[in-house]
């Protein structure tokens, strides 16, 4: 699977060293190839925001923060709330990130959170149109990553869905044909599914969970899988140059179902969801 | 006041609304050389989507600070028409263009033998004149065939088609309207002759099963778009070979 | 007039090698001075836009495309339907032409493909007002270089004027105060004048028509000129460094109009048009 | 409800709203050398169109890709201060000044004789204070008063104005109404000496015969304007001579 | 206070020279320490702004345009006018300065202008209100620096103020519940101070008023004071990298707030005020 | 139709409405140390305001014509989350925001013995993830024990704090509403050990005499927040002292 040359020279000393590793189920940092590095969720940590919280996955940092406000649906979507994603790969975070308005990584890191919470139906957007056509929630989700070591997509999911799942909103009410806050309530977001993803690196037909930022500049390609729950997927992105060989399709299909449940697990508990029937 | 009717994409004896089988895609137009400023090009139409590609290099690359030592470096700009779409899209690349620029970069970075040019750039460049499903894929597949046009050695050509779940059933290639109102969409490339594949997206729910099936479709059509490729290219280099194929 | 040094050195000697050849009448290519490229116009080719037209002059392809919406006329026309003109020179087309938005040439293009459309009175733009001062048609027309060989004003023109010719726009009717599409019918754009520009190279005295882009690089200057009809100019654009002769600018405006009419014919014939009273 | 009155723009005896016969032009005033830090400067009030320019260079060309090895490269800004107008234009360049920028640095260009300066940059800034009509020919009339000011070599000054068709008469040095209400205006600018025309542009209709009438009706005018650049240059290099003229 | 190798070696011996000056109360233009250069200011003679003035200060030259419209006010301030304060420094002024949008220099500069005149509430800006929190007056100052030897932020203020204090607007009336403009009429804002700032630069613990820009590159330090009246400060700056030591505040208030005197004489004597009652 | 009650920031007995003393600051966090890719960084919580500071460098400055013969060159860019205000701030850098990242890098270059680095580049990255008053005092005092984080040499540390005026009162840290509400707002940072003013700015109205009270109140604060810095910094570097103090 190797190609000569592909990579310049100390990337490839690199391939070469983690593939020898893989092979016999062993990574530079001690982990398994399937296992995530240690999970750290907070919620509700930005008292201005209406939800948020902050990741910490291994060296990873992300900090994702949900506003609402009122708006126009879209046209082609006239009885359903609008959800905006923005990230932002902050220079903070890493010397490979530069500042200046988001770059081709930011929106994909954004469009994939997005899909991931869109396409699951995670939200119930029709329960949050209070004119159809003419005034809905508008739901921002904005993530940050404070410091990077690799996999930014899968904390910055779970950041996100955790935002939504614990964002105490503002209650909105039709008055007269006006929309009208009552400022004594505040409530939850009407949530269907917990979606999550998973990253997964390839060395050849190897498959290595949540690489690391030395791994990633190492091997020869990436996927990330979203999960709408145990049973289907709600997004997929081939995400860095390179093959993915048919035959490790199953097997990637199969290893990211078996970790999406369990982070999902980690994400029940920490935003105390845990035993609750959706 | 009415109720809404739910619109039946596909009808009991199995046919879309378009009158295409499941399995079958929109009719395909794929040609090569077709702008002469460009070191390579090619033109592609699926239905109603037509797309040029065009690329220029192995040149200098620059701003000079960009170029890698030990490789040619790739540049993709996936680009819509403003007359292209339902409305009018304002000029500017959006976000979606961007992200489609780099999933379709990736993919041709896999193919292109980088390293025979150090410190060089190829562009590529893909202009969606039309765009009515389908549009990333098919602009893949142009791209891949000025590619080769332009005399690039590549691994590989590539290809790409779209699959799509639809009222429960995986379709090949969904028209405008089973994208918008089908269950997933699932855009795919391969380099056949590597089974392997370069891009892969899905928006929307399919099981573990549904998926492989699906992958399995896109394949198919995969197969046949890359048939044509290797034909349009065989107008103007009939001794084309991909690299390592005798 | 041949200004020595002005030009890197084989600029300066494809320009003498192009004077030697135009004061015999001849041309790199084989046309006479006041010859066209050969010219193909091919209309609604794109569904999804009210109008659209693909020129080729010679190695020049250039795609236009019509499209219109509701909105609010500018405060100083109250009563006049909007025209907005963009134009893209595609890094597709040429080696000279960077990526990113409009530069000072695609700008300077749009503007004379608008000047031409506008000043010549083509479109009855008071016809295309529903509620004057509150509800006008925009005409979108956004026009894109796919190949450059030289003189990209000329095929604009054309390929603007064929799809705003042959346009089939929504029919509004205003009901109860509010403007609405008809959905059923569609309709032309009332049209006054045929508008077409000629590009006259300079070399000193010596004019050359539709000049390709190896002959930009050495002439000394080139104008474009747009005729509203035969009788006519409704614009001018000298458009690139060096002189004009006074003494050859009756020629100029001469051949140019002969050209034109040349031009507007062909045109008429790919519109189906030829015959036809205005 | 009322009907619109057509306001006659030019009276009977052939004399112009603001008093103007067809052939003169407002008031001028023309100086050099008004700012202090440029290489060159000049100002100019056509009517109540009051312009600055001002010259920096020759001066290393940087980024320095764009340095040309054989003469130097020209960069032109016509920019108008927000509240140069009726009402207020936004910050940043329109795309109206971009191209003004354009037209006015390729007739500057033209008589700038940039091969004495290889490798080098010759910047021109144009700032419309207040614009009322003819303000890129004022413009470009007080640029290269600038060039000269800041001592660059030139193959001659250039000046220009505007010529209008109002209500069928061609007209010199159009107003704002005239240039609104008419139906043409057409900037004109030319390097007298060489009997050479540096910028010509026109918006609206007219006949041939009425463009050389107009063309005509500008060279009058700009040999004025030239007499005036010629006198305000003199105040400083009572020597100033462009170059071949003895 | 000077600290070795800081500076590029030219502006070291620069600054060693200014120093020695200063500390005999001398500067390198003749001008004692407290000096400030010659001051003109011209008002309206921009006819189309609402107001205008121009200031020459040694050899800076700053204009300032006033220009109004209606507008809906901020949320946060529903019965109070808006002000828009842009200020550009036009590459015309100096080879330190280049065109593009306003950098971060042009950016603190119309914050300052904006400080002195909304702090120092020069302006009734609740007079400018016809329907609360619907229609208010729009109030631009657009500031472009000419000519720059440095301190641009006095003359931008001085002129920023000048125009405001002579400019005339439309008078605007509420009639049927509408806003309309009074054709006829023209009326002066309210006012009621007349803020000016003093900028002191400070070359070790000794000040020098209204640098020059030879004098900029030098000093340590400099710091901008606007003063809403002869008792009151309303904006202060410390706008160059560097130290104030604690031990000179009060002293460079004492002098700034001299000197703002001075200017303010000279102000309402340019405007036509002086001896008006406020 | 109510008549507007005018809030009562400060009770009778000298109390401020969040129950602090006039010259009492918010609870405080401050680390250093908290993210591990930068060179250095810090964290601080003043009340609800939250921030991170990381720095960069010294490393190569690019572009290339940007570097200095004789010094290293600082940036600073000072941000707000899109989440961190009332409402959602819009991405991008606000005119605000470019502001403060001024002052804030003027203030660190006093500290910075940029001649150590000649050539070189030192980046600063603020992020406010929380603003509740005195964001740019509290960024600049992490930023500056961020750059103590990462080694680079300084002459101080430098720390920062706002004094206010509230219903003729002058407070120390005014609190957001205090911020909104009160006569002025006074941002203040200094290099404690070198008795210097690297920040000051005023928005509002103060007499001589009130401005000297508010900086000798800001001087006071100052010294709480410059001990917790250094306590931050002995957890990581126990031997850490500013240069020149023994």
């Amino acid at each position: 699977m190797y190609r000569i040359g592909e990579k310049p020279y100390p990337t490839k000393i690199m391939h070469d060293k983690l593939y020898e590793l893989i092979i016999r189920g062993e990574r530079l940092d001690g982990r398994g190839p399937y296992q995530y590095r240690p999970l750290e969720l907070k919620t509700s940590i930005i008292e201005k925001a209406d939800g948020s919280a902050m990741v910490n996955l291994g060296g990873t940092k992300i900090i994702a923060g949900v506003k609402t406000a009122l708006g126009q649906p879209y046209p082609d979507t006239p009885d359903q709330a609008n959800i905006v994603v923005n990230a932002e790969l902050l220079p903070l975070a890493s010397s490979f990130f530069e500042p200046g308005p988001p770059d081709e990584k930011a929106i994909e890191l954004a469009r994939v959170v997005d899909r991931c919470i869109r396409e699951s139906k995670m939200l119930e957007l029709d329960k949050l149109v209070y004119i159809p056509g003419r005034s809905v929630l508008v739901i921002y989700i904005d993530v940050y990553v404070l410091d990077y070591d690799g996999n930014y997509f899968d904390p910055s999911v779970l950041a996100s869905v955790a935002a939504l799942a614990t964002a105490k909103i503002p209650l909105y009410e039709v008055k007269n044909g006006d929309v009208v806050m009552n400022p004594d309530i505040r409530t939850s977001l009407p949530i269907r599914k917990f979606p999550v993803s998973v990253t997964i690196g390839l060395l050849g037909d190897k498959i290595l969970v949540d690489p690391t930022s030395l791994e990633e500049s190492a091997i020869d390609t990436s996927i990330v899988i979203g999960w709408s729950d145990e049973d289907e997927m709600a997004a997929i992105q081939k995400n860095l140059q390179g093959f993915v060989q048919m035959s490790v399709m199953e097997e990637i299909i199969r290893v990211s179902r078996e970790k999406s449940i369990e982070l999902r697990t980690k994400l029940m508990e920490a935003i105390g969801r845990v035993g609750a029937p959706l | 006041m009415l109720e809404k009717v739910e619109h039946r994409l596909i009808t009991e004896d199995g046919r879309r609304i378009d009158g295409r089988a499941l399995d079958e895609m929109r009719p395909v137009r794929i040609e090569a050389g077709v702008l002469d400023r460009s070191d390579g090009s090619a033109y592609i139409e699926m239905g109603k989507t037509k797309i040029y590609a065009a690329v220029y290099g192995p040149k200098e690359a620059h701003p000079r600070h960009l170029a890698q030592p030990h490789k040619a470096i790739l540049n993709c700009r996936y680009h819509m028409a403003a007359f292209s779409v339902e409305g009018r899209k304002a000029p500017g690349m959006t976000r979606r263009e961007i992200e489609l620029s780099k999933v379709i970069r990736e993919a041709l970075e896999s193919i292109v033998i980088l390293e025979e040019f150090p410190r060089s750039a190829i562009d590529i460049f893909i202009e969606v004149i039309q765009a009515d499903a389908g549009t990333r894929t098919a602009g893949l597949t142009a791209a891949s065939l000025a590619l080769a046009d332009a005399g690039i050695p590549i691994l590989d050509l590539c290809a790409g088609i779209a699959v799509g779940k639809v009222e429960g059933r995986i379709v090949l290639d969904p028209s405008e309207e089973e994208d918008k109102k089908g269950e997933a969409d699932m855009p795919v490339a391969m380099a056949p002759r590597l089974g392997s594949i370069v891009l892969l997206q899905l928006n929307g729910r399919m099981t573990s099963s549904e998926f492989m099936e699906a992958l399995n479709l896109a394949k198919k059509g995969i197969g046949v778009l890359y048939e044509l490729q290797r034909k349009a290219l065989g107008k103007k280099f009939t001794t084309f070979t991909p690299i390592g194929e005798e």
